[in-house]
């Protein structure tokens, strides 16, 4: 029999096939993370997925490549336990408070491990992961002309447009191994749907290999809702119930942001043994007390 | 539609009824299907409502996942934005869907397909500027033909439609042969079925040319042979499709009539 | 004293400046759209601005370049009737029922009037008012690869990737003179709201210098509404109150697909003299008849 | 937050009290305005409730039209998608709404501005690499700075602040001077107010340099040329800003109680 050219074709979009598994946090992180990854953690000051990244902390991951356009305490946090090598970003504070004093130290001093760096714009980070959701290996964009950003960072290029000649900026694609975000909920076959600031996070999802969505809850049926971001099953990889994941950040229809927690954090974060001990007591327990 | 019936033990059924249902038993399991209006959609819905339930419908008008009840009147009937799971936007739709690869099957229909899958929805005549039949044109096709992971081509066999070379390549099928794909970059596979009112053809794996692997009911080669217009070549292990089932066309004609 | 300069900024995304303004149908079209002008109805099946399209066949207008990707009966209509003088398109058809008589007369033998034709893909087509509205100069896209669109379209041209050296396609902007949409409401402000299949139509309203908006009401307040698309007034030149403004194509929550007449259109449409006096009865009133 | 106090009739206020106040009055009518967070938010959120109610407020988390009634404690509040016309994606508020100049003033703070207007967010010393201080980093700021229509910059005064020459441009005001922004493809007019808590300045229509256009009430223009680090040119005009009215400042801090 003549063998007929493949049916079953390989999805190339997206590791794997199939729908969303509902697991749990620390099966999703351990069956996803690696060391070694490029990592993607999104949120626009809404939704930011803290649970997921405490438990990246707490499983020890190391020489990450932590991407994010806003980096803010829970990559500070990250940083500061040691689980990053590198971080592609546009703007990284504590916002409303004042400035990273992990992400400082690592950059400044090189501690806990150095911290290389790769800055751009948020035109320019929203637009790679733009990119990389659209199966493009570029981008284009008005951007970085006439700052000081092209000389230290290698991922901006000049392109000119083959009809009228004129020169832009162009950026690559962000392809993450892993994307991770916070949502409000989640149906039993794994859609996803989140309301009210929904930053850049489907483009991340869409543009990774593979991809995380801490939930508040799961729920029989999806009840539609104005401004929703609704990301089919079968365009997620694990999808895990996690009540408050979101916390200090804020689940609109769900809970406020903790203005207190995100104030608190910048005398903890000045200082490196108060840092130990907050990841010590609240993230990990006592085996990290002794790394 | 057609002129042709077949009678089954019980069943009497229509050439085009025996299309549509091999094109629906084509897709299986938990596929994402990009569907064009007409026969592609005819064939996804019967296929979602007997043996593929999770077959993921997407609509280039900007639903994804939608779950008609009926059989939509157009691309754009509101019944597939109210059973979406999702609904997105035309740019969205081709750039964050179809383009990155996230479909598995995309479904055409065709005025011309030739020898090697190339399909043409532009113009009859080899004169663009002055065409003997001016087509609707392109729409989503060459990307749905570039980007899906196969196609599945569902046409009506005839020698004024399959002809040795389009008269227009409107969207890339095998273009002259094995490898042309990947030299032009296109990712998918391209058109691993063409099923028609007389039968199915595949790509011969090593030449990339269309041949006859299957045959409808109380159709004989030499009735396709007449409807080709190149020397078509047949599989050695020819076979025969099962003709439709009761309830495949009970299935059928529910969603028509429901239309 | 110095001349400072000038605070007040010629806004250069849009023509003119402010609110949309709440006008008539016919004042809209009579200020917005000229002999020549390019002009955009878009519409994917659903909130077709067919009534706009036959307020142009009654203003008599000349010379237009049409575009949309799916030009439909309201395009066969605006083409017989001698309004067009180029098409630039993704599809031209009468969905579910066949083929574009009038457009077919007009580009197979020249009546009323010669149409020059742009063709291209739907992705392409959706790419070039994405690029309209982000006032980019064009649009990169995986696509035409291998077909004959372009040797005959020449607004189709290859990019390379500064970064992978890959190949890919560019298309330029499309930034229409007019363009018109329908919507589902306004409020008494100019803002739009409109949802179910939304198509294209932010991006040809952002990509256009001067926009058009029928709604089928206006109303106090827009009532949120799942998968709604809000267009902020001050990015709209006027709004018109067109109750049934669709029809034959529909506007969800307020009436059905006419599919009847979508059919009855292709009887109409083969024969010229019967198109005529569809446009003299329906459209135009007496006037036209003479022309 | 600032030492200095004024006293005028029946009313105190501090520097940068009467700075918000001044920025706030920069804004009139119907103008579109991209809001950062802290200082801008605070002077948008005053003009809004003072002399221009139409004022539209842009933020870059994805609001377009926000109205919140209390300042929001970051660029990501849920107020401000709660009180929106239109709530976005940040793709799009860049892509679509930015871009294309459909914002009329974009309003920056900076950590350095210089004699040119240029601002720097990213590093205080001369290696990037190994920076003295090291800075949240760009932001939106870079393509606010040059595709909104023009830029208004609020930032306390200092020789620290106010530089010959930023030790990093993240955002362009005026190059070194007059046709840079040109030059480099830049649509908006870039800076065209930079308001302290000492007055305001504005770029010479000439050079393009930065010269001293108004004092606040109470400072003098020794005071001003003392916190510049370079050799500060003064207007022929040099006028005095208006003193807060009692209702700017109630509306200034009734918004501050609030949050």
């Amino acid at each position: 029999m003549l063998l007929f050219i493949c049916r079953t074709f390989v999805r190339y979009a997206n590791e794997g096939a199939g729908v969303a598994e509902i697991v749990s946090l620390a099966e999703a992180v351990a069956a996803l993370v690696h060391d070694g990854d490029t990592v993607t953690l999104e949120g626009f000051t809404h939704l930011i997925p803290h649970a997921a990244g405490h438990e990246i902390i707490r499983q020890g991951r190391k020489d990450l490549t932590l991407t994010r356009m806003t980096p803010d305490i829970v990559y500070d946090q990250l940083i500061g336990a040691g689980c990053a090598r590198k971080l592609i970003f546009s703007w990284g504070g504590n916002p409303g408070v004042g400035s990273l004093h992990r992400f400082r130290d690592a950059v400044q001093n090189a501690w806990p491990v150095p911290l290389e760096i790769e800055e751009h714009s948020h035109a320019g980070m929203a637009n790679r992961y733009v990119a990389g959701a659209s199966g493009l290996p570029f981008a284009v964009l008005r951007g970085y002309a006439g700052t000081d950003l092209p000389r230290h960072t290698g991922t901006i290029a000049e392109i000119t447009c083959p009809f009228t000649g004129e020169r832009l900026a162009a950026v690559p694609a962000l392809n993450p191994d892993v994307s991770i975000i916070h949502a409000q909920r989640a149906d039993r076959r794994g859609n996803v749907q989140m309301w009210g600031l929904v930053g850049v996070q489907k483009e991340a999802v869409l543009a990774a290999r593979r991809s995380l969505v801490t939930v508040e809850e799961v729920v029989d049926e999806l009840e539609p809702v104005p401004d929703q971001v609704v990301l089919p099953s079968w365009a997620v990889t694990y999808v895990a119930e996690v009540p408050r994941g979101a916390h200090p950040s804020y689940a609109q229809g769900y809970y406020e942001r903790d203005n207190d927690y995100y104030r608190s954090w910048d005398a903890i974060s000045r200082d490196r043994d108060a840092f130990q001990a907050w990841v010590c007591e609240t993230v990990s327990g006592a085996e990290v007390a002794t790394k | 539609m057609s002129a042709t019936t077949t009678q089954t033990s019980t069943t009497e059924y229509t050439s085009d009824e025996m299309m549509s249902i091999a094109a629906a038993r084509a897709l299986t399991g938990d596929t994402r299907c990009f569907v064009g209006i007409g026969l592609p959609s005819t064939a996804a819905n019967v296929a979602r409502r007997t043996h593929a339930p999770d077959l993921v419908l997407i609509y280039e008008s900007g639903t994804l996942g939608s779950k008609p009840d009926r059989l939509p009147a157009s691309i754009g009937d509101g019944i597939l934005a109210e059973t979406a799971d999702a609904v997105i936007s035309v740019p969205e739709v081709f750039n964050y869907w179809l383009q990155p690869g996230r479909i598995d099957v995309g479904f055409l229909g065709a005025a011309q397909i030739d020898r090697f899958g190339n399909i043409n929805t532009t113009v009859i005549g080899d004169d663009y500027a002055n065409p003997k039949v001016r087509l609707p044109g392109a729409g989503g096709a060459p990307e749905i033909a570039g980007s899906c992971g196969e196609v599945f081509v569902v046409v009506r066999q005839s020698k004024r439609s399959f002809v040795e070379q389009v008269d227009f390549v409107t969207s890339v099928g095998h273009g002259q042969g094995k490898g042309d794909r990947e030299r032009l970059g296109l990712r998918g596979a391209g058109p691993t079925l063409v099923i028609t009112d007389l039968g199915i053809l595949r790509p011969d794996p090593d030449t990339h040319e269309l041949v006859l692997s299957q045959v409808h009911p109380g159709v004989d080669v030499d009735q396709v042979r007449a409807a080709t217009g190149w020397e078509l070549r047949v599989s050695s292990e020819l076979s025969t499709t099962e003709p439709p089932t009761e309830k495949e066309l009970a299935v059928l004609r529910a969603l028509k009539e429901a239309s």
